[in-house]
Order: C-alpha cells, then structure tokens, then sequence
C-alpha cells in the first residue's frame, strides 16, 4: 500500500483515465499478500467469504451429527451412542445450526452483498468486521474442542435451568456453552452494527429510503433485531456462569432466584432469534424473485412494512415456547393472539411473492427452484406454527417430534433453501464462476425431497407422543417403522448436500466464468465485474430508479470527486441519500486480530476464573488502544 | 458497463460532522445495544422482586450517602462534559485539552465513589437473587463508567499528541461525551432501582 | 397407547377435536397456496412479463382480499382456541387428589387421603377412576420435567420451586403410557409412567391394598431374598413400607411387584426383568442413580424372587 | 521450478504439521474428560483394595486408581454424584452442609483422621469411633468412593475447577467451588499434631 508511487492527494479521480484510477485505487483498497495481509484485511468482501464458508463449514459438521443421531434412532433401544454423547450431540447440533451457521451465515451474506447493493466501498467499522470474524472463528472452534474433549455442553440449546445450573450440569460443559454464546453474541452484534451504520449513511447517491432494495431492508430490520435481542441472551448466559462460577443466585427458588427466569430471557431472545435467520432469507427470495420473472418485485412498500412488523411483532411473542408451564391463562391467551398475528406479514410477503410470479414469466433456473421449494416447505412451516400458537394445541405437541418437524421446516425451508438460491445466485458474484446447472437441478431435487421425506413424518411422530432429545425409545412404542423410514430418507438429504457442495468446490476452479451480471439482475452489485474489485465501484454510482441496472440502459450514472490515495467513500443522508461527506475508510490492520485473541483468551479464562475479566481486560485494553492509535496515514485526514 | 459522471463530489468535506459522522451512529448503536442491556437488567430486577416475599431479600435498604453522592456527581459531571463537547465542536483544542483532563477527574472519582457503594448494599452477590442483581447492576454500570473513563484518558492523551488538531479527533471527543451522557442518564433509573425501589 | 389421536380423557378428547380442526383448515390453505403457486408459474410460460400500474390493479385486489382472509381465519383460530381452552375445564369438584414429584429419572407418586382411599405412596404408575376428576398437582426435586400423558391431557411441567395444577379425567377404562416431555438429562428417554384407569371398586381395592404394608414372605427363598435386601445397598435408597427399609432416595418397593414396569416404564415386571434390572442397572440404563451392587447369582435370584412377591 | 531449498523448506513445513496434528490428537486424547457411568465390577473390586496404615491414617490407595487417573478427585461427574450422595444418605444430620453438628466438621481445616484419599474411604466404609457408623453394607464401591471424593472436595483449602458449585437450596456457605474451607479455616495456636488433628 505504500508505494513508491504514491500520487500527490490533490488527485482525484476526477481528473484521471478509468485505467489508472483502477490502478491507484487497487492499490489503495487492496490486501497485502502473505500470510499477515490475510490476517489484517478489513476487505468486506474477503472477510465475508471467508464468514460464510466457515459457517458452511459449521453447517456439514452440525449435518453429521444430525446422522449420527439418525443412525442412532433408526432402531429401537440401539446401543450406538450412549446416552450421554447423544445429548452432547444433539445440544452440538443445535447449538451449532442456530449459533454457528445459521445466524452467522445470514449476517456474512449481509456484509458481502450490503455494501455491494448500496453501492459502497467497504462496510461502516471494517476493522470491527474483522474482529468480528476471529471472534466468531474461535468461538466456534472452542465449542468443537469441547466436544472432542468428551466436554461438549449436554443441556440442550436452550440450556433450562436448573439442569444447566451449578447442580445437575457438573464440570465445564455448559460454561463452555455459555461462553460460546458471547463469542457469537460479540460476532453477531458487530455485525449488526456494521449493515446498520452501512445503510444509514453509506447508500449510493440518490438512493433513497424507497429505492432501497428488499433485501437490504431485510438486513437492516435483522440489525435491529439483534441489537435489541442480543442483549437478552448476553444477560442469561452471564448470569448463568455467575450462578455457575461465583454462585450468584439467579435462578435458584430457594433464594429468591428463579428458574422461569432463565426461559423468559432466553426465548426473548430465542424468539427474535427464528426471525433473525428467517428475514434475511425473506429479504433474498425479494431480490432474487425479480431476476427470474421478468419484472419488478409486486407490492415493494407491502414487503418492507412485512418486514418491519415481522421485526416488531417478533418480541411479542416468546411466551408460545412456555405455554406449558403454568402461567396465567390470561397471558397465554394475549401471547395466542400474538404468536397467529404474525402469520399476517407472513401471509402478505407469500402473496407478495405469487403475484410476481402471477404477473412474470417464470425462467426456472436453479435459483427459482429454491424459491419455489422454499415457497411451498415454508408455508407448511407456517401453518404448523399457527398450530403450535394455540395454546391448547401446543399442550400436545410441545416438545415433540411435531415440534422438531415444525421448526426444520421453519429453519431449513424458510432459510436454508432461500439461502442455498441465494448461493447459486450469487455465486458468479463471489467467484467469477457459475455453478453448474445441472448439479443445481440435483441437488435441488434431492435435498427437497429428502427434506420432505426425512422431517414430514416427525409430525406424525409427534402426535404419536415421541418427545423431542430422547436418545432412544423402547420396541415395544409405535415408533420405530417411522424412524426407520426418516433415518433411511436422512440419507437423500445429506446426499443433495454432498452434490451441492461437490458443486460448489468445481465450480470455484471450473465454473463457467461469469461476466458482471449473469442473469441480467437489475441491483447496484451487478454493476461491478465480477469478483468485484477491492474497491468495488471505480465510481460510486448514483441511483436514480428502485432498479438501477435497467436492461434498457446502456450507461451507468456515477459520481466522481473522490481521492484515490487514500481509502474514500461517499456518506450520505439517511433518508434522501444525498452526499454529505468524502469519508475515508480505516485501512488494514492486524489490531482487530489481536483484539479477537485477547478478547478470547479473557472469556475462555473467565470459564475457570473470575479474576480473568479483571487480568485478562488489560491485553484486550492494549489491543482496542492500538486498534484505534492514528497512524498518521492519508485515512486520517480531513 | 460503461459510465457516465453526473455527481462532482470533490467539494465534500473530508470528514462528516455530528450525525453525518459514521462514529456518531455507531455510538449510538452501541448505546442503544448497552440500553437495551440495561432496560434488560431493570426488568429483571422488577421481576425477581415480583417473585420475592419481601424486598428487599434478608437484608436492609441500601445505605444512601454514597449512590447519592455518586449520582450527584454524575448529574454534575453533565455539565462541563456538554461544554467540552461544544467545545470540541468549535475544534478548541486548548479548552478541549483542559475539559478532557477535567471529565478524566469526573471519571474516576465517581469510581472511587462506587467502591463504597458494594459495602453500602449490607449484601452478597451470593446470598440472594436479591444480592445477585443488585451486584450485577451495579457491576454492568461500574465497566460503563470504567471502559469510559478509559476512552476518555486515552483521548486525552491523544490531544496532547500530534495527532490532537484533526476534525476526527474533535469528532470523537464528542462521540465520548455523547457516550458519557448516556453512563449518566442510565445510571438515574438503576439508582432509583437499587436505592429507592427497596424503600417503598 | 401414548398418543394424542387416541384419545380416551376428557382433555385430549376436546384437543383432538380442535387439532383436527386446525390441521384441516391449515392443509386447505397449504393447498390453495400451492395451487396459486403452481398456477402462477404455468399461466405465463411463454407470455411477456407483465408490468405498470394497469397490469397490477387485478392482482393488487386479490392480494389484499387473501390478507383480509388471511386475518380472518387468524382471528378464527384463535378463538377456537380460546374456547377450546374454556372447555378443557371440568368443574371445580376434585374427587382426588395425587402428587407427583418428578425427579432424575423417575416419578414419585404420592395419594392424598380421600373419600376414594387412604394416603400412601407409590411410584411411576397412577391409577385414577374412570370418570372422575383426578387433580394432579406437579412438583419437580431436582431438574424441569414434564408430566405428559398424551392420550389423557396436554402436558404440563414440573418445575422446581413451583407447582402446576392439572386434571385429568379418563372416559374409559384402560393402561395409559405417559413419558417425560422436558428434557431432564442422562435418561430423559426411559422416564415414563403408567396410568391405569379403573372403574370406582377396583380402584378403591387398588388403593386399599397399596396403603398396606409389604406382604410377609413365607417362602424360604423370598425370606433369603428379603435378607439380602436389607443387608445389602438396596435398603440404604429404597423404601419396603413394614420392614426397616426407609431409604427415600430411589422408588418406593413396598407393591413393585405389582406394578405393570419397573424402572420408570423401562421393562414390564417379571423375575426375569427385575433379576436383569437389579444385576446391571446402569448396562439397561446408563447414568441412572441406582448403582451396580456387587451381588451373587443365588443373592441376585432371591432377591428378585423377593421382589417379585411385593405385590 | 521447484528448488532445493523450497522442497526441503515444503518437506519440513509438511513434517511439523503433521506432527502439530498428532500433537493436537495426542493432546485431545489426554484432555478428554470422559464419564464413567458404569464402573465394571471387576474394577470395584480392585478399588476395595487400598492399604490403610496400622493407626487408620493415611494409606495407599491400590494402582488400578491411579491407572483411572484419581476419577473420584479430579471428575467433575463423580464429585457432583458425591454431592447427591451426602445429601441421599444423610450425612448431613451430623455433619451438617460440612459445617459439622454431632459429627466433625470438613470446613475448619481440621481432618481427625489426615486429608487423605484413603482414610476418607476408610472412615465412610468402615466407621470410625464416637458416632460414625460404617457404610459398607449400604453403599457400593463406587458411590462410596465419589461421596469420599466430594469430601475431601469440600475440605479442601484451595477449590480445584472440578469441585461442584452451589446447590439450587438455602444458602449456607460459600460454594464448594469457592473453597469454604479456606474462609473458614482459622490456624489453631497449636502447630499441626502429629495425628494431623486435635483428637476428639
């Protein structure tokens, strides 16, 4: 980055040829090679590739453990797993879909494609965006230790006191689980900042509050719900290693503590949590859809008002994961009314969604496979969830396999297979390379049958009275031909997974190279070649429709004005998007890095000691300090 | 695609000021996370005395001399801490220099306020819930006043350097200063929980 | 036998009826979605998108009249909830009253005195008169577990420091499974209990006969096995009411022999189970509190034959 | 092309990581901290055989101990089962939560008959005089060896990281995690008896 060349800073970009502005500007942006430039990138677009295959990384182990817990259930009374390492194995599962790849995944889709659609340069805190990274990395891998140190937590993911209390869950585990939780907690909330910030003020020109694409919206409204809802799960898992640790006495009755405590914090969470993967997933099919119909997505202000009442409405109903404890009927009744009065917003994007496809003309490519998949697999998750939303239903059906299907289908067909498109999708955006077509269709087909096939009969299970986490259940129980079946179609799905992988690591190396915008989409993040540029845009551009890349258009409005030796984006206003500031943006840095490993080594000590947050918050001081020590370079200027 | 240039923007300024500032945002989603956080630990603090019998649980009322004197301190510290904030906002960086060692003084010495505050509570954090959230309270508030206190010396000693003259750097000082409103203004409801709700 | 289709309380009975409801209204809708879904991406293959103000005004209407319809039967289902949960009620007069304890891994199963019966206490098996409100009032000792007997009522947990209320009324006589529905630890699988609905007098002798102490064995080998008992381990956790085995921490023996299942619904009472269950505990179920006592086969065969005798 | 020093450089860099994954597998493999539900009873009975020393204090335990790694000490599982266990077969009605009553108490740093593993095993299974009665006939190998664990747990002056933490109960001492005994441990005027302890 300091280069000999270095231009005098009255260069703008202005007065330069497209070549050299390119030229400066790669070196201005880009990462330094070796093994200490990948560390220190604050690159969004690096950070979040590097984000999501971790998480999918995440995603394959959590799949084999859902096997192994298959094969284990596939006969009665099997003897496979012992007790014990099945419910380390399905707390590893659970905890590791929702924490480790599925929130994770949605937030990195969000700091690649977020800055890309709002025509900017980087996300809002880079450096914050790569300690968000390390801190997510080693999170995960400290739960992944545990459990190959036989000291995975075996409390289940929502770790219900008293039984992950100091008494019934002896040694580390549920400390480890507990920790865990802040790691990603940490993670998940920079990010949440980052799009925030990155929306408000960093939109293209022109870019107002109404041109914002759908997808965006989604990321924001997601922000949101973890600023407000992180807090909640950060105040449990404490106070709970408290209680574990230095015998605080939060959830112990007998003095004065109170072990309902602990559920109304977590699903006050956990609650806003299903929505915090799920809008993202709503915000993707919303982008995607118009690219595959034709024309413009139906009903953008209905969509975006669905999107924002889901978010609110979302913490209003945490009480339907508790309607079998014993609270007052009243209260149940308001939470009935709140839990089916979200199934309107949910209903409005649906409609939204089949009058697109009503009024387009559908060009099946993988991508709209998953949609429809999604279409189809997430309304039926719907529909159970206003079953469980009634009280008197959920008496039956609570902690059942109804509840395990329900919420699969809810998880994998509201999120995963939107996100799963989304990777076709933007795939040739992240790689230069399409994935294959063919392997798409298969994969496609296999993993929605084998979804259906694999979680369709746990409602009937369910109903059947299998409770949810038994290791096992005895031959002489109906259940076992059902099991069987599901364990046998477990293997069509993790089958579709392999080919979708398989797919994806040819298509990385082999792919057909992708030009800047393969499917002729019509969002900012199609008008940059790609894998787009450290920079992004040579010029930001300057938006002037809700659809920016018109097929009609044969030029693309830009600004220009902006230095190329130093790190420079454009800051607008938050509502109309008009320029307000030349704003630089910190360059790479090792700082954020050493800040994650400080800050790890203080929660990880924390686990055994106390005094850990007062010793160990002095290396993370020093770290934070030097992370923000003015280097003297042309970014800090102004 | 070709381009086309509508938009000159080289006579932006270099650096956005008060709200055009990305800072000045991600302050403000830091504060609304560590609101949130705090609404948080209020809420609970309502509950497990919904739960309890008696409030408080086996122990007296806090003693008041030193939350009082705590929270008059910070009401005060208010004062040049929105001074040295317009000042910063004038980009005067002798009187920057002078408010930021005063607000590193009102810093510490509501620290060294609160260490009288945990023997004034007559409990253990592991007594009771009561003791529980009481400590925990207290403690969440003590690292706000703590990680502030820290921002606020190491600017301080950043405005002595060479890097002090620099709209960034008067534009962080006003981030602080807005974040220590909020230390202050946060610090009101859970005086009121811990000293005054045990009393009623 | 535990299912929620196979209703044979007053409770699951009403939430049968509603579920159906439910499920049927949400499949048609499921339906009508899909069959849009289809329709939409066949209607225009071929045909040129369509776009602008005219083209949507249509669609536009039919968007808004499915969310009108949508927020009706919303708002329909709740209701029918609502009142689903009124009709659950079945009148304020209790005719008995049991309490049930959950603990790591079993149910401890404690009868008020009544009009029915004397007070007494038993374990992971409750027998109830048909026809009659049974109020079950739930406590936890250790962890949350979940009292569930799925072809009776909606389950209802058991949580520390609390107690929960429930009623059961079975319609018809019969042997009903239930299984812990919170998870509860290590053996949260093999945590179920038996509920046996009886006609009035045979409950009433049920319970007579459970409020005795331990028969006196006359046999020389069940008297062989009853010293072991109390000599070894056994006497340290389990109670045989009328002997001088008062160990509270495992199940109450004094009628195991009588129960439909030993350990918690895990096998169904014979010599053969109980010899198996008593000579490797933690083999049948691992992490169960009951330890492996070092036994001989002569020792492990006459205190199951003791067993075997506590009806 | 490939050079000389390259490959070698390629050579070593593959030789340490292979050997950083057999370290780490091998590292893994001693950290695990599995569970042990089922004692064989073949091991129990090697378990009974520990050598007490002529005067009841202090002994040997037998190699098969060892050769599990002090389970009963060290296992987070088996002290936590001690702690159900002293609870389950009413040591508490003398010795209180180890405070003491009739019985001695395991808090105040005195031990009647020495800290050891074996004597704790010893006093449980076998009684000792003045009140305490033998368990041998009651408990198994096993459990009598996770309650002595639990004990010597309990007493100990410094908590290690796998002693239990508080009851979900009434407080009535610091968690065995927080070493009661430390806080409660007052060196007597007398130096350490030769018996390790005053007698009764």
């Amino acid at each position: 980055m300091t280069g000999v060349d270095r231009i005098s800073p009255d260069v703008l970009d202005l007065d330069l040829q497209d070549a050299e502005v390119e030229r400066h500007l790669s070196r201005t942006w880009g990462t330094s090679p070796g093994f200490w430039g990948a560390i220190a990138t604050v690159d969004h677009k690096v950070i979040a590739r590097r984000y999501i295959a971790t998480a999918f990384v995440f995603l394959i182990l959590g799949g084999l453990l859902a096997l192994a817990m298959r094969l284990q259930l596939a006969r009665p009374e099997s003897r496979l797993i012992d007790p014990d390492r099945y419910n380390q194995i399905f707390t590893m599962h659970g905890t590791n879909m929702m924490f480790l790849f599925a929130v994770p995944v949605m937030g990195a889709m969000a700091i690649y494609l977020v800055p890309l659609m709002v025509g900017t340069r980087n996300v809002a805190f880079p450096r914050l965006n790569a300690f968000s990274y390390w801190i997510f990395l080693i999170g995960g891998s400290l739960l992944w230790l545990s459990f190959a140190l036989d000291a995975a937590p075996d409390v289940g993911w929502f770790a219900y006191v008293p039984l992950s209390g100091p008494q019934y869950s002896p040694g580390k585990r549920t400390d480890l689980w507990a920790q865990m939780i802040t790691f990603t907690e940490v993670s998940a909330l920079a990010i949440a900042i980052e799009v925030v910030v990155t929306v408000f003020k960093q939109r293209a020109p022109g870019m107002s509050l109404d041109r914002i694409p759908v997808l965006v919206w989604a990321m924001v409204v997601m922000s949101f719900q973890v600023i407000m809802a992180m807090p909640s799960i950060m105040f449990a898992s404490t106070t709970l290693i408290l209680d574990r640790l230095v015998g605080t006495q939060f959830y112990n009755p007998a003095e004065g503590g109170d072990a309902l405590l602990w559920q109304h914090l977590f699903w006050f969470f956990g609650h806003p949590e299903v929505y915090i993967i799920f809008l993202p997933a709503v915000g993707m099919v919303s982008s995607m859809l118009p690219t595959f119909v034709g024309r413009p997505i139906f009903g953008y202000l209905a969509l975006v008002m669905a999107l924002i009442t889901t978010g609110i409405l979302s913490f209003g109903l945490w009480v339907h994961h508790m309607f079998v404890v014993g609270l007052p009927r009243m209260g149940e009744s308001f939470f009935t009314a709140s839990s089916m009065a979200i199934a309107v917003p949910a209903g409005i994007q649906i409609f939204c969604w089949l009058a697109t496809l009503w009024l387009g003309r559908p060009v099946f490519r993988v991508p709209l496979l998953f949609i429809i998949g999604f279409i189809v697999t997430f309304v039926m998750g719907g529909m159970t969830g206003v079953m469980v939303a009634s009280v008197p239903f959920d008496t039956q059906v609570h902690d059942t396999y109804f509840v395990v299907a329900h919420f699969h289908y809810v998880l994998v067909g509201g999120a995963v297979f939107p996100l799963l498109g989304a990777i076709y999708y933007w795939f040739p955006k992240m790689t230069g390379r399409m994935m294959s077509e063919t392997l798409g269709r298969w994969a496609f087909g296999l993993i929605f049958v084998g979804f259906h096939l694999t979680f369709f009969p746990m409602h009937i299970l369910g109903l059947q009275g299998m409770p949810r986490r038994i290791y096992t259940y005895q031959p002489e129980l109906p259940w076992s031909g059902l099991n069987l079946f599901i364990s046998i179609s477990s293997l069509i799905l993790a089958l579709g997974f392999l080919v979708f992988f398989v797919d994806v690591l040819r298509s990385w190396r082999h792919g057909l190279p992708a030009g800047p915008n393969p499917w002729g989409a019509s969002t900012l993040e199609w008008a940059t070649p790609s894998p787009p540029p450290p920079y992004n845009f040579l010029r930001i551009p300057v938006v002037q429709d809700r659809n920016p890349l018109r097929p009609e258009d044969k030029e693309l409005p830009v600004a220009a004005g902006l230095r190329v030796d130093r790190r420079e984006l454009l800051v607008t206003s938050v509502v109309e998007a008009l320029p307000e500031a030349r704003e630089s943006s910190p360059q790479n840095s090792i700082w954020p890095f050493w800040a994650a490993l400080a800050t790890s080594f203080m929660l990880v000590w924390s686990i055994f000691s106390p005094w850990a947050v007062v010793w160990g918050a002095i290396p993370v001081a020093v770290a934070l300090i030097a992370w923000f020590w003015p280097k003297g370079t042309p970014e800090d200027e102004a | 695609m070709k381009s086309r240039i509508v938009l000159d923007v080289s006579k932006l300024p270099l650096h956005g000021m008060g709200n055009a500032s990305l800072t000045w945002w991600g302050t403000c989603a830091f504060m609304l996370i560590e609101g949130s956080g705090f609404a948080l630990a209020i809420a609970v603090y309502f509950y497990l005395m919904s739960m309890a019998p008696e409030w408080p649980i086996n122990a007296p009322a806090p003693d008041l001399w030193a939350g009082t004197w705590l929270t008059i301190l910070l009401v005060a510290s208010v004062i040049p801490n929105i001074l040295v904030s317009s000042w910063a906002g004038k980009s005067d960086l002798r009187k920057v220099r002078i408010g930021l060692v005063v607000m590193s003084l009102m810093g510490i010495l509501p620290l060294a306020l609160r260490i009288f505050e945990f023997p004034a509570l007559h409990i253990l954090w592991d007594q009771n819930a009561y003791g529980s959230i009481t400590w925990v309270l207290l403690g969440l508030h003590t690292t706000h006043i703590l990680t502030d206190l820290i921002d606020t010396l190491v600017l301080a000693c950043l405005m002595f350097s060479k890097h002090a003259d620099n709209p960034r750097r008067y534009g962080d000082v006003e981030d602080n200063a807005l974040y220590w409103n909020f230390v202050v203004v946060a610090w009101l409801p859970i005086y009121a929980c811990i000293y005054w709700v045990p009393r009623l | 036998m535990q299912s929620a289709w196979d209703a044979q309380g007053h409770s699951a009975e009403v939430l049968k009826h509603l579920m159906l409801g439910i499920i049927g209204v949400c499949t048609l809708i499921w339906l009508l979605v899909v069959l849009m879904l289809f329709a939409a991406l066949v209607k225009r293959r071929g045909q040129a998108p369509l776009q602008g103000e005219h083209a949507e005004r249509k669609t536009r209407l039919v968007v808004y009249l499915s969310v009108a319809v949508t927020t009706i039967i919303v708002a329909g289902l709740t209701l029918a909830s609502f009142f689903a949960t009124r009709d659950l009620v079945v009148g304020r007069d209790m005719d008995l009253t049991v309490r049930i304890k959950g603990q790591q891994w079993w149910w401890q199963v404690t009868y008020e005195g009544s009009s029915f019966g004397p007070r007494f206490q038993t374990a992971n098996e409750l027998h109830i008169p048909v026809g009659r409100n049974v109020r079950l009032e739930l406590e936890s000792i250790d962890v949350i577990h979940s009292f569930w007997v799925p072809s009776l009522a909606g389950k209802q947990d058991m949580i520390p420091g609390r107690m929960n209320v429930l009623t059961l009324r079975a319609e018809r006589p019969g042997v009903y499974r239930g299984q812990c529905a919170e998870f509860c630890g290590l053996q949260h699988s093999h945590m179920a209990l038996m509920v046996v609905a009886q006609d009035d007098d045979q409950y009433r002798r049920w319970a007579q006969a459970q409020a005795l102490d331990a028969a006196v064995p006359d046999d020389t080998e069940v008297q062989a096995g009853r010293a072991v008992f109390m000599r070894k381990p056994c006497a340290a956790c389990h109670t045989v009411r009328g002997t001088e085995a008062q160990g509270s921490s495992g199940p109450d023996l004094t009628h195991v022999g009588g129960r439909r299942t030993i350990a918690a619904g895990l096998l169904e009472t014979t010599r053969g189970s109980l010899a198996a269950w008593t000579a490797d505990p933690q083999t049948l179920k691992p992490g169960t509190n009951m330890p492996i006592v070092p036994l001989t086969s002569e020792e492990l065969q006459q205190v199951s034959a003791y067993m075997e005798t506590l009806k | 092309m490939v050079g000389p020093v390259q490959r070698s450089v390629r050579l070593i860099s593959a030789y340490a990581a292979c050997a950083a994954a057999i370290g780490l597998a091998a590292g893994i493999g001693w950290m695990r901290e599995p569970r042990q539900y089922r004692t064989d009873p073949a091991v129990s009975h090697d378990l009974e055989n520990f050598r007490l020393m002529k005067n009841g204090i202090g002994g040997a335990p037998p190699d098969v101990y060892f050769a599990l790694g002090k389970p009963y000490e060290t296992t987070a599982y088996d002290l936590s089962q001690g702690k159900r266990l002293y609870s389950w077969f009413g040591c508490a009605a003398c010795h209180g939560t180890g405070e003491g009553g009739k019985g001695p108490s395991f808090i105040d740093g005195w031990w009647l008959y020495g800290p050891s593993m074996v004597s704790i095993v010893a006093s449980i299974r076998d009684g000792r005089p003045h009140g305490m009665p033998a368990f041998r006939d009651r408990m198994t190998t096993d459990e009598i060896g996770q309650l002595a664990g639990y004990i010597k747990a309990l007493g100990a002056y410094a908590a290690t990281n796998s002693a239990p933490s508080r009851n979900d109960d009434k407080h009535s001492r610091p968690a065995e995690n927080r070493a009661p005994a430390a806080a409660l441990f007052e060196q007597g005027p007398v130096p350490m008896h030769p018996d390790q302890g005053p007698s009764p």
